[in-house]
């Protein structure tokens, strides 16, 4: 399934600085067509390298414009299935349609705290300098799970 | 300046600590990081700390997709017996020093997940409780605990990217190649990458560098012929850079003949752990026999490792094999019973939940293979799927073990000198034993790494790779505290690094209108073609899936001169923009890390992994020449890699893994 | 009205007879069509004649880029022992019939060729003596003569072209498919294609037509991953067209289960015939050991075929393939000790012409071997190189026997009634017996074959293939002088026709601004990746290389399944320009003629050709139950299949073949 | 092998009628760039399809530029060698060049009359009507070899 972009809903991130499909792809895939040179949609976005896509929905799931889809792997899938998500703040809605024509809707969690919310170390205790060369992470100040020492075999 | 295409920029920056990689590993480190630089700062040591991720931390590395389980929660049970399942997986060839000191810290990363954000499986009356506080998890299995884990990776990286802050991390950069001390060449000083967005090259000058890059993809011919090939198992960009680079730089590597070949629903590559664990379905054969039993007997031709309680992946995928070699697939996922079964003492609400959290598994981490369902109408209750083996994957921190030779933990009684018979082939710049110095640095001083990076240990999955992060960050502080007043020192200038790098923009701009079409032509080969030469001969002499994982002696020789001839035309790789530079790279990376492992297998003259692959000129498991680590050095100046024996020793004791075993255990999770 | 790409020109045209295809089939007719034409029309019958090849004849077909032997010339040779042999090398079921008339009249056409300029060898002494008053030629087997064969097309396509004259000739037109007729479906009446130069249909009437579109190419899994696969052994372009457009015309196919797995050079195809059988080299496995010696004893188990003096191509794979599939591998053509061995007894001066003659050997019919060797440093007389058995081919003419079944001789005293005891599951329509009517006329009244095109017989090579195109040209006349009064028509609308053909036109300007990149769209499919859908389907279920050639009747109801998706799919190719729709057309053909092949497969019940695909659940040849012809026709209405048997009859004496065999002939030409 | 267009040497075939290499190809691969829009070189011929080239080298002889040349299959063939023919009126000069820099030349025979000199029924027989039901060309009048009789074991 690489990504497509609907060319009707598809507006170049409005030209900002960072499109978030091409910011957001792990595999370097998502490219904006400045001029329509590339194309022939100008200041629109467009997968580079379909056969390199690894399908993980990341540019899906990120553009705000809800204007890329999957398209199943065509020397794979048979056509007409699809599978696209709309991800909310803290859960995700996906709509399966099947080759058939029919379809399931499925919604999950995603978080349970709002994004940007987390605060990595508010409560957590300072590192022990002390410590630095013996097991465990500053979190604990020692070792999470000491383990029956009978089971070292050669201490 | 600004820079341009065939001239970029230079930018050179100097950091104590240099974080290769943002993927769980990475995000591990960047968390762990910040209190102990706060220490050492209040000793007056101010350390200067960069991350560098070829992509966007929120959805870079093997997580981008989401996970639906964490695989390795220990909760009550001991790290001695999560040192002993990984052994038993790995047919008994791993560092029970990693994996005990990895199950003895994970939990803590869990713990700190769910505190994050992310959603986390519990037992009835749990749903609130925290793990930390006791509450109970949803296991599939011994180990494994589920979880809403779509948004697993962004979670995490939110967090690191907190931790650290944005002033300390460089995204879509990517690294190339790491770069010796002048003064100690086994001693790292720096490391050079490019841009993916403006033409700029970065040299990193730094002290300690932690080398998170993740598993190696694509280096075997996938199952796929079109636009599918981008549908691997694991993530298609992960490309051995973590192996590669370590290697030209001189460390040593472990267990590089070491592969995974997970069993998947076919051509989606949806996981199977959940099918088989928790909703407790059976694979079949084209005629509906559970082939875990009916070939149970194979099991007895490898002991003691075939008669564990828990049969060893790769001996699962063996008892498989023979299945399709003799012609009775396709293999099937009896989904259809499962399901049923479980319906039947169900309520229809329960049932719907049911069939939600099946298709969730897949939309959670591999969406791909919803859409084979959904291309091919495949409900899962109503139809079985098939599964197949995959073509090879090498990882370090998932079920295999290839990696690098790291140092371990003091106290839990590893060996710290060499005694066996191949002790003297050695080399002898190497130390001895198993810890030498920093947690988690390699034989290169100053160069660390975790997750898929460290290789002997495996079944980290994305908990113990986060952990193993922090590991190494403690410890990579601990070493910049104690090397304060060392100055790194190039080996290399670096407008030879600048060369070497742009050397594939080079190669395109000075022939591509030598012919009329930009793909063919005499001087230079597209990162494309080179990538499918080096699958073709992996795939053909090196145990892929067209010689359904068989190979020998004969074989790998020729792949040999193959691979040696493809080395030499990597030089030859174009690049017409930014983004087939990072392609080329890519492959580079790729190029050293499979001849690693045909080089390891050629040197282990047994088939320690049935299922994995079969040396068919030493079809057996030869306990008393082979149950030891083959590690390697490479010489980046001769080009050669050099394989020797260290000795495997056991620090928990693995007899209990057979004790209650045998025909008797059938009733366990084996497929 | 000049044609534009969305609204094509519409040509249409009434002809008696129209030759599908210019290759060697159809040079043949056209070279022997010319006086029966004229005798006809000195009776009054006024004939008009086209002749419409997708290419251009000069270089079209599988004859393109020349050859170095002429396989079949029997010169002092019994036609019954050349026909024996062609049995002997498809297992037993081949019509004796064919095979006895070609062999009658093959030698004909070899003499013409050397008439018109094809330099044959010649023995010592009779370099200037033409075949044809009793030159000796060189032999390489003992069917096969070698010659300088780069231009071997250019002389055959040059005399049929002045046979004809260019304004019967139409190069660079695509035929489709064909039309039959209104009044009576079981005859044709029409056909339909496009030009690849300019926006127009051609709509053909005709009263005969003869399809000769080659063989089938492309519709398994290559070998290769990247440009590569353009690197077919048989002609990448030949698309099935002659097997799809037969039987949508309802045409009866025959044999098409069978297949050829051709053994050769690895990666360049390069052919093996004379480092056999003129340069007596050997096979070996990795270890040097003559497996077609050490496996002898296999053939013991497919008695009588295995006890042949000749072994059957297929046996030498199956031989073959045990190493493979044991880890043997790789194989070797064994180059340096028979090149060292002819050595010992030449002159230094016959010795570079023995080693120009080797690379001759490639230059003359596959420059893409000669490639390979210069690209690896492969010099034979210095070092060996890899054999492999290939992707399967469906063909009749070269050493397979799939096809369309077609009315023999009347004097060989063929069976003219059906008596077996499944006769009664033979469609109705169709005629009993080997002869119904015209020399090379299928069951569909007016379309007639040759070469590629007919199944049952095999091995006519080259110049067989021109050799069956003369007696289809002179049968086909007969048929017009016979129907002269009878007006075609045409049973499909012709606007309905051209929009038909056009729709993967009206595919790509519907939608292609749907998405911002043209490839990937979800209301079409690229014809690329369709051919690679229905490759990894074939590959994986009907006996392809990643299987080593197995399959079994649950595979092939997975194929089934996926095929029919695929066929439905089709409809949604795409072209984007007037050479895209002719991949379009070409993957059509693709897919029913490998759909025929499943269907074949699925119904024969055992394993007839062990090396070239085996069924794993019936992995024997079953005598009692399958020595006989599997015979079908295509509903393309429904897009049915129906399978059915004919008898299998001796017309000479097979018990030959079996006299002095055994053992003892191990000096053959076996390698 | 899939072939390349030198661009210093293609001159479109002067924009005649029909390019020598589109006409030829036996696979339809050649094509002109008549505008440069697709490869930036105007009037210049290029393979619209390598991966489906075959390496017949059709349009490698037939060039009269010798403006064509094949690099070896990228994905299977290592870089460096190369395989070129020259094509005369009776015979063909290879010149293998190898990955090592060695080479060899071949020169063979390709026909032993003058292109265009083919008189296809100069002295043979007209076809005899009688005999259209029977085995035989009209060459021979009757077949070419009948063969002993008693092989045909049905009659
Ligand atoms: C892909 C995948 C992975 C898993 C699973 C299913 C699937 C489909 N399964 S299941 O099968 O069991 O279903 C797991 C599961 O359910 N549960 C679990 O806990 N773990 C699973 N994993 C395994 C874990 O994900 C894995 O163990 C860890 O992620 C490994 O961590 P790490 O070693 O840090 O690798 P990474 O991929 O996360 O990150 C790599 C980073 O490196 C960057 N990078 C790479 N090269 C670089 C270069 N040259 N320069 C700069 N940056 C450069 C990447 O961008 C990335 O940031
Ligand atoms: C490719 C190849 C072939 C051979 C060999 C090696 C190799 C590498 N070997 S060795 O292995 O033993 O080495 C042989 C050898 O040495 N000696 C020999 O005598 N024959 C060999 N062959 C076999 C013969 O070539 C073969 O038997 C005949 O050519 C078959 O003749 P015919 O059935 O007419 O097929 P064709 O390929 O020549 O011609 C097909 C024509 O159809 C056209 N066409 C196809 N589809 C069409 C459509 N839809 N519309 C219009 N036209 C449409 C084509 O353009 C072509 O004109
Ligand atoms: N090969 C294996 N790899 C990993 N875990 C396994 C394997 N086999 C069994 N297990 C685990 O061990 C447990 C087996 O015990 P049981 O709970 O009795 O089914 C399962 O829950 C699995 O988690
Ligand atoms: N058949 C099985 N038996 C026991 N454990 C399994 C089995 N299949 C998968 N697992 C484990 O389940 C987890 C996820 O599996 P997978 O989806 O195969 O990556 C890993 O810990 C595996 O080791
Ligand atoms: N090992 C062999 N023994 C006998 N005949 C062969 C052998 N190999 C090829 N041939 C024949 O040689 C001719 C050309 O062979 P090939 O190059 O395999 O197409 C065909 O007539 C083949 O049947
Ligand atoms: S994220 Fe969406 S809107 Fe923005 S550039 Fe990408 S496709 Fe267009
Ligand atoms: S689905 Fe993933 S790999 Fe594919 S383009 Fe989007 S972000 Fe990139
Ligand atoms: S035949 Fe040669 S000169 Fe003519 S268009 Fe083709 S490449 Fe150019
Ligand atoms: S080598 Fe043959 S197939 Fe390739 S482009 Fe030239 S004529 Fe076409
Ligand atoms: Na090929």
């Amino acid at each position: 399934m690489p990504t497509f972009v609907r060319t009707d809903k598809c507006d170049g991130c409005k030209g900002q600085d960072k499109a978030a499909c091409l910011y957001i792809c792990p595999h370097d895939l998502m490219k904006l067509d400045q001029d329509g040179s590339e194309t022939g949609h100008a200041m629109r976005a467009f997968n580079q390298e379909p056969e390199q896509c690894w399908e993980c929905y990341a540019c899906v799931k990120i553009c705000p414009q809800q204007a890329i889809e999957c398209r199943h792997y065509a020397d794979v899938v048979p056509l007409g299935g699809s599978v696209q998500p709309v991800r909310g703040a803290d859960s995700i809605m996906w709509t399966v349609q099947f080759r058939s024509g029919n379809t399931k809707r499925f919604k999950f969690p995603i978080r349970t705290t709002p994004e940007g919310s987390i605060d990595p170390y508010g409560s957590k205790p300072a590192a022990d300098i002390a410590k630095i060369g013996e097991p465990g992470y500053f979190t604990l100040g020692g070792v999470q799970k000491s383990g029956d020492p009978d089971e070292l075999i050669r201490k | 300046m600004a820079g341009e295409f065939v001239n970029p920029e230079i930018v050179e920056e100097e950091v104590d600590i240099l974080i290769i990689g943002g993927g769980m590993g990475a995000c591990g480190a960047a968390y762990e990081i910040g209190p102990w630089l706060d220490a050492a700062k209040q000793q007056g040591v101010d350390l200067k700390v960069k991350l560098v991720d070829k992509a966007a931390m929120d959805r870079s590395g093997a997580v981008a997709q989401g996970l639906s389980a964490i695989n390795t929660y220990l909760g009550d049970q001991d790290p001695a017996e999560y040192a002993r399942m990984v052994s038993n997986d790995l047919m008994g060839i791993t560092r029970d020093d990693l994996t005990y000191d990895l199950g003895r810290h994970v939990d803590d990363s869990v713990h700190l997940f769910e505190e994050w954000g992310l959603p986390i499986w519990k037992q009835p009356g749990d749903e609130v409780k925290p793990l930390a506080e006791g509450g109970k998890p949803v296991r599939s299995g011994q180990w494994q605990i589920m979880i809403n884990g779509e948004s697993y990776k962004c979670i995490v990286a939110e967090a690191a990217k907190k931790a650290l802050g944005s002033a300390r991390i460089q995204e879509h950069v990517f690294i190339v190649k790491l770069v010796s001390d002048k003064n100690d060449k086994h001693r790292i000083a720096g490391a050079v990458g490019f841009s993916l967005r403006e033409h700029k090259v970065y040299v990193y000058k730094l002290k300690a560098c932690l080398l998170v890059a993740g598993g190696c993809v694509n280096i075997f011919r996938p199952r796929s012929l079109g636009e599918g090939i981008g549908r691997t198992w694991y993530p298609v960009w992960n490309a051995g850079s973590t192996y590669a680079m370590a290697a030209e730089a001189g460390a040593e590597l472990t267990m590089m003949e070491n592969r995974f070949v997970p069993v998947r629903f076919k051509d989606g590559y949806g996981p199977v752990g959940a099918w088989f664990l928790l909703f407790k379905a059976k694979a079949t054969n084209a005629y509906g026999e559970i082939y875990m039993e009916t070939n149970r007997h194979l099991l007895d031709e490898y002991p003691p490792y075939g008669q564990a309680a828990a049969t060893a992946s790769c001996l699962r995928n063996h008892l498989m094999l023979k299945e399709l070699r003799e012609g009775r697939g396709p293999i099937y996922m009896d989904t259809v019973s499962a399901l049923g079964k479980l319906a039947e003492t169900m309520t229809p609400k329960e049932i719907k939940r049911l069939e939600a959290d099946a298709w969730e598994d897949f939309l959670d981490m591999c969406i791909g293979q919803a859409g084979v369902w959904a291309g091919e109408n495949i409900e899962p209750q109503k139809k079985n799927s098939e599964l197949m083996p995959t073509e090879p994957y090498l990882l370090g921190s998932h079920s295999g073990c290839c990696g690098i030779w790291v140092s371990g933990p003091e106290d839990l009684g590893a060996p710290t000198s060499e005694e066996h018979a191949d002790a003297g082939k050695i080399p002898r710049h190497l130390p001895s034993g198993w810890h030498w110095g920093y947690r988690s640095m390699t034989t290169v001083k100053g160069l660390f790494t975790a997750a898929d990076g460290v290789g002997a240990s495996g079944h980290k999955f994305s908990s113990g790779s986060h952990a193993e992060g922090r590991l190494a960050a403690k410890a990579m502080v601990k070493f910049c505290i104690d090397n304060q007043d060392r100055k790194p020192v190039l080996a290399e200038s670096v407008s030879d690094l600048v060369e070497a790098i742009y050397r594939p923009v080079r190669n395109f701009v000075e022939h591509a209108d030598d012919t009329t079409a930009i793909d063919v032509n005499p001087n230079y080969i597209t990162p494309k073609m080179l990538q499918f030469r080096l699958q073709k001969v992996m795939d053909e002499y090196v145990a892929g899936v067209s010689t359904l994982y068989q190979t020998n002696a004969k074989m790998m020789e020729v792949a040999e001169q193959k691979l040696e001839m493809l080395k030499e035309d990597a030089l030859k790789m174009r690049a017409k923009d930014l983004h087939e530079l990072l392609r080329a790279w890519e492959n580079y990376h790729r190029i050293l890390t499979a001849e690693a492992h045909m080089k390891h297998i050629q040197f282990r003259e047994e088939s320690r992994y049935p299922g994995f692959y079969y040396r068919m000129d030493y079809n057996f498991i030869d306990e008393e020449n082979w149950k030891c680590f083959v590690n390697s050095v490479y010489d980046k100046e001769t080009k050669t890699w050099t394989c020797f024996k260290r000795a495997h020793v056991n620090i928990v004791d693995k007899s209990k893994l057979f004790k209650q075993a045998f025909r008797a255990a059938k009733g366990s999770a084996d497929h």
